[in-house]
């Protein structure tokens, strides 16, 4: 098959699939008489990402694939394709979150023992149905508790290959630089006062 | 332990808080040595995470070096706060009065004359140290998460609309046990919690109300009479009255009537 | 704002869309800072055909707006994607539209708060699109948010008549007498799951 064509099949593969596609699945839309093999695939994929390097949206790599996603820069845009704003994340879930990403696998005693506060089931079971933490077994001591741990899916969602690209895990922070919100928030407060 | 109060996202947060009320008395005037300003009292639950959380913003208010924490004054204002967040009525969390336990029982070792014959004993703070430097770090950690590109938030997947040929997407099966599972689930959750109440209302009129829902449009007015069919004979009329006077009570449709005698009409707001 | 600019927030919006736009809709998502008027976006658009003119997708104007869509040529393979098996609907969404059925009608916020979980958009859409729940008017508060209800396609998949056929809640509370021979079947499903 020449490699335009090829090209335009995997854009148009690419541009309907409704989950990333990894180069095998991709491998698995062409016949055998189609006559492609993988690195015709590679091939093709580099020059696609190439191709929208500075496109409104661009082809990225995640752990189970490729995606066709829109950029970052244009999202004040796009999303006004919707009423509502996307969730906010509560810190509570964050943290949680963050603990179950670097200290994984975990129980949940041990991340209450570092946030010092009790993890709501509401946190674990959003974590869940957003399919970004699973149980990924039991500890062997009384009570079994379960292990969490990420999910494929928390990569694909973070644009992320594997964990190794998450930022790491900062240093003794700078004591300083905690809070700067609060403090700005209850600056306005207090400006307000005489109003 | 209790449970920290987590707030779905859906859910407007509470703006502002009442004013401190002691024993039925609106407070004016906050406490005079208290050294965080009473506006932060507002801010509070949505600010801090917890007493670790609530230690590290004390610590840095001061500009104080963790490693050296006053731990005298700390706990001072730390009970302070304890105790404002006590009278403004606030479901006050166990594990913040354990850590004033940890914090009293720091100070008083710290009190104690000092063995200088044993020269490496502990530090009474280390361990308070230790867990705010390790808090701390998976606060950032958190933060960090949060400024990373979500898909759905940041960036979008592609969803065009697609020519293929004539072959139906299969769409999974659910049977009815599975859907009544599901409900029963909710309603053992929901038994369990007792915030919320499902009346044990009948599903028909329910279904009734999204029926004359459907029925209506907000330009066009739709005469009462017309919801009623006679072959529903007594019941299916009850059913439809009731569905309306409880759309009524909610406010969901209005009804207007000229005058006495004449046509009723109904129409969405 | 410039052309360039211009041109990739309309190909993120339009690429990200799960319906056609027309001229006007695309005006609504710029600000009136950013200058953007309706002959900018007629501009754009042009370009952005002639961009697409030989690629694995197009940009095409139907009667209600324009809409990427791939190209025709290329079906055989884009068609590939329903091949696999269909998926299983998740815990959230039985749960969802459980209590699509028997509260209706009734605000996404409702659900909401009974089940503790913010309800994804996702699975509203999902709902939606099977057609078997629809907006059926407006509640009268703040924001006026969507009541929900089932639809006739809903019954017509249940094989009933009215949902005044759906089990009642008493009788959900002994869901095993209500279906001794499900049970017993999915016993055995699940015991072949692996052939």
């Amino acid at each position: 098959m020449e490699q335009k064509k090829r090209q335009c099949i995997l854009e148009a593969i690419l541009i309907s699939a409704d989950k990333p596609l990894s180069i095998e699945k991709l491998l698995g839309f062409f016949d055998t008489h189609d006559l492609v093999n993988r690195n015709d695939i590679k091939e093709s994929l580099a020059e696609l990402q190439a191709h929208y390097k500075d496109r409104g949206f661009q082809l990225i790599e995640t752990v189970s694939g490729f995606r066709f996603q829109t950029r970052d820069q244009y999202k004040q845009w796009v999303t006004q394709h919707w009423d509502e704003k996307p969730a906010k994340y509560s810190r509570a879930l964050l943290e949680t979150l963050a603990l179950i990403v670097y200290r994984q696998p975990v129980t949940r005693a041990e991340i209450e023992d570092i946030r010092g506060v009790a993890v709501s089931s509401h946190i674990i079971k959003t974590l869940q149905e957003r399919e970004w933490i699973r149980i990924v077994g039991h500890k062997e001591v009384p009570g079994r508790p379960s292990l969490l741990g990420t999910t494929r899916q928390f990569l694909d969602y973070f644009n992320l290959k594997s964990l190794d690209e998450m930022p790491s895990l900062s240093e003794i922070q700078d004591i300083d630089k905690l809070y700067p919100e609060l403090d700005l928030k209850m600056k306005e407060d207090s400006s307000k006062e005489d109003t | 332990m209790t449970q920290e109060t987590e707030q779905s996202p859906a859910q407007p947060r509470q703006g502002e808080l009442p004013f401190a009320i002691v024993q039925g008395e609106a407070i004016s005037a906050p406490p005079e040595d208290l050294y965080i300003p009473p506006d932060a009292l507002e801010v509070f639950l949505e600010t801090f995470e917890g007493p670790l959380d609530l230690l590290l913003y004390l610590i840095r208010r001061q500009n104080l070096d963790i490693l050296d924490i006053p731990i005298a004054e700390i706990t001072r204002q730390y009970m302070e706060y304890v105790e404002l967040m006590r009278n403004v009525n606030l479901d006050l969390a166990a594990e913040y009065l354990v850590m004033a336990a940890m914090l009293a029982e720091i100070k008083s070792r710290m009190l104690l004359p000092s063995h200088d014959e044993v020269e490496d004993e502990d530090d009474p703070r280390a361990e308070l140290v230790r867990r705010l430097q390790e808090y701390e770090r998976f606060k950032q950690a958190a933060s960090n998460i949060d400024d990373m590109p979500h898909l759905g938030r940041d960036n979008f997947p592609a969803d065009v609309d697609v020519i293929r040929e004539d072959r139906k997407k299969p769409e999974p099966d659910i049977d009815m046990r599975e859907l009544l599972l599901a409900f029963q689930d909710i309603l053992k959750r929901v038994d369990m919690q007792k915030h919320h109440e499902i009346e044990r209302e009948e599903i028909s009129i329910r279904a009734r109300m999204t029926h004359v829902l459907s029925c209506l449009d907000s330009n066009n007015f739709v005469e009462f009479q017309s919801l009623f069919t006679l072959k529903e004979g007594r019941l299916g009329v009850v059913v439809t009255l009731m569905a309306v006077l409880e759309l009524l009570k909610l406010k969901l449709i209005d009804m207007v009537q000229a005058e006495a005698f004449a046509p009723i009409y109904l129409r969405k707001p």
